[in-house]
């Protein structure tokens, strides 16, 4: 088996294999690295890291769905500065691809952010959150708007030479135009997908379960809509997709990567089975083996329509 | 924390719908401190696809004990294993009671399925006096299996006292004139607010292990928030706690 | 328990309960009539027709998901002359308020369905599919398109004195501006969502699992979602709205009527438990009776926030 | 067409993933007929969601009879029922083998779990000869219970002739100079095309019995549709089907 080349590229970032862990559902790695050895990973991305220290939502937080969950976090995070003192040192012992995501509340934030952050070694590449229900420009959502994502990127690109990744929304009725400006405003990739909106109400009590009201459905429930966004933006864009959403063993990642996605995120699934990332590393390197494919890059995009 | 695949060793129904399940668990097992809980999967498919923490009950060995009510379609699963059934158990997980100090008597207060990790304290109090305040709605929901001491209060009276546990230790701490002592509580949260409230008004030493709905079980997805009394935002009740000081924490 | 009174009203539409089987998943009542009792029901709606019979789409037409499943039937069905000679005579005897969809591929072809049946007594409303993903206009799904919804609500408004009910895409960002621009545009009512666009592959044969590659995903998994979209439309736009998307009980239902649905629809569950419907009735009445609630219409909109 | 909740009776294990399930269902029994399927939940909760479709493999008294092996997770819970579980079962459903006529010979020809329908209709051919060829991958999976005059082919040789049960059914027919005879066939799709080819150049009078993924079973989804081969669209294999003739549909 060890002769299967599980590397793949992102634009100029090369990872050892197409495996990593999704925002937010990592923390900044330290936790995880307990129960999961994650060297072995093709890389972790941390939580959405803001300019300043956010305390997040008030509880619930949560809720579990039908083969999902919502969840309303609200970008809890330590803020860059904290994140640069206290989890850097720690993150940079880990031996795996960094990237770092951020989440902002405008424009010239998401700059600041990378542009600090940009001169640490550590981190390999940034992506960048436009998708999260709780950040606003003038009352439009970011991620639900092509003008803004075009103009987020293309700022963020004159911040760093670092790879930009942007996390596209699946909440807008054609993805690939997002991807498209992505592209057109010198984006290296895009991540798809974020999470989808949703809400769920106590009966009883008539509130919602989730105190913010609405939350960000995840998880297996949401992989068919994933799939399709995947497929749409590589049918369409020419720009490396890191496909996620509902991932929770090698054979979704493989859905994935065979739809489009040169890499693949793990997120909920790390809440249930914080191994999972390894597994499906495993889980790849056996498939390919099986099917006699030498580079596991050759999947990428090799749907058969 | 770990990961550790468990054989069902025994399962006892105590009531209506209430079980105890015992675990071969050895690593967890050597691990565990009371008041720590574990994160269950109750299936090997992804239905329900969350894990469901439950406190660890006792330890025995290299077994570990849990003991759980029907609430939903996950508990509904879990008490339907059979033995030699293998569970995914993630733990020892959060921090458990704090039971070092010199106060003289412990007094546990739980109500209903709050029961659930005081055999486990109650073993590692051999140097204390204890005492137990155990309430529930009626006398079948009442679980003193374990427990020393025990006092209990129903809501309907059909055991022990007629009223709150947390009316009953009030009672006992005054009539004794206790002063020493250091209250360990787990219970639904109404009974936890009204306990705290009179804890912070009296300064009572109190520890109390709460519940909410939780995703990972181990810090890494920020769902579980409790907002702390001194104005600095959130902890997080798998990481920080589940135990929290009475007074450091709003319910 | 008699004295509960279930009955709602979708503007001018008194129905005896909220409770209406969704459109495709009861074919025209007379198979599903034989494991339940549709007179018991708020009223049925029937299978998407268009001007033409169609004949839908090639094998493999659906496909299982976590929690839900995918199709792309392609609206196969009869055509307005054939339902006209051979299924309302059948439909009249059900002695439920039936509410005739229509989906088609061009605004003409709406108007004209509706020209040809507005003249069928045994139709009491019409719910427009502007929401079927392989309804096209100019390369633009209707149902995403602002513009096309507003059109094709004015001008089957025209060709009809019988509510007008529009099917609203759950694939948008903002699905209150649709709802406003059905209000607008003199429509009655909107039916909040149609199913989600999704896909499934194959990783061995690397093929769709779906022939027609993209399919509408429906069931448990989309719940969450369409609770958000129904309180969304609620919130912001005051216009009677029929919530479905995943509702298996009356414990779903309930949570629709409480974020803002006058009446729901039982759809995929009709697949499983063809009973569903009655049950749903039966369970919203006991629930009434239990909360001391004596007209199911005060739990509409009734949401604590 | 109704819907019955229907104890289980007796499960046997065949083989190392198949098993046969004996229920009591007296209603559904009753109204079965050979080639007829039901459309099962298998399990309480919305997990999985769907029913799953089994051919109704046997009727005896007011039970019947299902064969199946484990395929993916439904199949596996069905596997794991316990005697005395109540499942909910839909049927009978689609139109069943048309076994009326004058000719003398029935041949039987199923690939794998193919023999599920196969008991039932061999017990409603009294009045005919019958033969039955069976095949499958090895020996194991060969399925031949309440089977008449059973001749077996293997893909690897271990059990019978090694080859196809079409290769099987072509050289009975040619060596026996058969003509008044039909053929009832059920399996997977290539063996189900071979037979057609040969069905179709050859003019035998068959009919075959598909599958295909099913959401409802009982005509309201259309999500299960085969073409015909007349040139005028699409049947439902539920509704229309499961059996065809031969000649009717493009596999
Ligand atoms: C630290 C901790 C220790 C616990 N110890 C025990 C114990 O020893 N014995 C016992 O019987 N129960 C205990 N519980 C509660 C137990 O976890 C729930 O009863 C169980 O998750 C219900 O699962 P279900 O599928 O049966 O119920 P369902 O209602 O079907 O699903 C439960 C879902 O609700 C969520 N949820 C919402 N609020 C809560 C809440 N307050 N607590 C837990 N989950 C919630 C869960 O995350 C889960 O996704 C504990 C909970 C916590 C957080
Ligand atoms: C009319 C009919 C009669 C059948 N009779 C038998 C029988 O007697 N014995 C037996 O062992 N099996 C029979 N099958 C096949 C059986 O239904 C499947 O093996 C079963 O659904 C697998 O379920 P699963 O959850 O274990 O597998 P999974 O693969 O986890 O899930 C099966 C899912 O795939 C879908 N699916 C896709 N293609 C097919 C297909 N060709 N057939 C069925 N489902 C498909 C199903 O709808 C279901 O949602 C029959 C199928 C049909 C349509
Ligand atoms: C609890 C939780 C917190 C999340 N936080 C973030 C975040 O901070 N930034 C971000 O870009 N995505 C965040 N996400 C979204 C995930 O990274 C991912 O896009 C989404 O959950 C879909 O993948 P999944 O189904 O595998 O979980 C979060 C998801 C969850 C469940
Ligand atoms: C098999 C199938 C066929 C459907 N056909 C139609 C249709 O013809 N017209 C329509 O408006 N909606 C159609 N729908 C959508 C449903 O009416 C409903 O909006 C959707 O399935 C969400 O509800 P549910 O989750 O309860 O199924 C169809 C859904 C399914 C599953
Ligand atoms: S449950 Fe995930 S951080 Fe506490
Ligand atoms: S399975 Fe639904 S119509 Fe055949």
């Amino acid at each position: 088996m060890s002769k299967i080349d599980l590397s793949v590229n992102i634009g100029s970032l090369k990872l050892k294999n197409p495996v990593l862990l999704a925002s937010g559902t990592v923390g900044y790695g330290n936790e995880i690295s307990q129960l999961t050895d994650i060297s072995k990973l093709g890389g972790i991305v941390t939580k959405s890291l803001s300019l300043k220290p956010r305390k997040g939502n008030p509880p619930q937080r949560i809720v579990e769905t039908p083969s999902g969950m919502l969840n309303a976090i609200g970008l809890a995070n330590v803020g860059v500065e904290v994140f640069i003192k206290e989890k850097i040192p720690f993150l940079k012992e880990l031996n795996t691809t960094l990237i770092c995501n951020i989440a902002a509340s405008s424009i010239e934030e998401y700059v600041e952010c990378v542009k600090i952050l940009t001169s640490e070694e550590t981190i390999q590449a940034f992506e960048i959150n436009v998708s999260c229900p709780n950040v606003r420009e003038g009352g439009l959502i970011f991620g639900n708007d092509l003008s803004s994502v075009g103009r987020i990127t293309e700022q963020v690109r004159a911040a760093t030479n670092k790879p930009i990744i942007i996390k596209l929304s699946p909440n807008v009725p054609k993805i690939a135009d997002f991807a498209e400006i992505v592209k057109k405003e010198g984006g290296d990739a895009v991540s798809a997908i974020n999470t989808l909106v949703g809400a769920s109400f106590d009966i009883y009590t008539r509130k919602p379960k989730i105190k913010n009201v609405t939350g960000g459905l995840s998880g297996p429930a949401i992989k068919p809509v994933a799939i399709a966004k995947v497929l749409e933006i590589k049918r369409n864009v020419d720009i490396p997709i890191i496909g996620l959403g509902g991932i929770m063993n090698w054979k979704d990642a493989a859905e994935f990567m065979i739809v489009g996605a040169s890499a693949i995120q793990v997120g909920t699934a790390n809440f249930i089975n914080p191994n999972a990332g390894n597994e499906i590393v495993d889980g790849l390197e056996e498939f390919c083996s099986q099917q006699k494919i030498i580079k596991l890059s050759e999947m990428i995009g090799s749907y058969q329509i | 924390m770990l990961i550790e695949k468990s054989i069902l060793e025994a399962k006892r129904q105590l009531g209506e719908r209430i079980f105890q399940i015992k675990l071969f668990s050895p690593r967890i097992a050597k691990l565990a401190k009371p008041g720590q809980f574990c994160n269950i999967k109750v299936s090997e498919s992804d239905f329900p696809l969350l894990r469901r923490p439950f406190s660890i009950s006792n330890v025995e060995g290299d077994s570990i004990y849990f003991l759980f009510d029907i609430h939903g379609e996950g508990t509904k699963i879990l008490s339907e294993k059979s033995l030699g059934d293998e569970l995914d158990i993630l733990g020892p997980l959060g921090n458990g009671f704090n039971y070092d100090g010199d106060y003289s008597t412990a007094i546990i207060v739980a109500g209903g399925l709050g029961s659930a990790p005081f055999p486990f304290l109650t073993s590692k109090l051999d140097k204390k006096k204890v005492v137990s305040f155990v309430g529930a709605r009626n006398s079948s929901l009442v679980l003193t299996e374990d427990l020393l001491n025990v006092q209990a209060a129903t809501d309907d009276g059909s055991l022990g006292f007629k009223g709150t546990v947390v009316e009953l230790l009030t009672d006992y701490v005054e009539k004794n004139n206790l002063t020493s002592f250091r209250i360990f509580s787990c219970g639904p949260n109404p009974m936890l607010k009204a306990l705290q409230q009179i804890c912070i008004e009296r300064n009572y030493d109190c520890q109390i292990s709460i519940e909410c709905a939780m995703a990972c079980g181990f810090g890494i997805c920020q769902g579980c928030p409790v907002e702390t009394t001194n104005g600095e935002g959130y902890k997080l009740v798998c990481k920080d706690g589940p135990v929290f000081e009475a007074k450091e924490v709003k319910l």
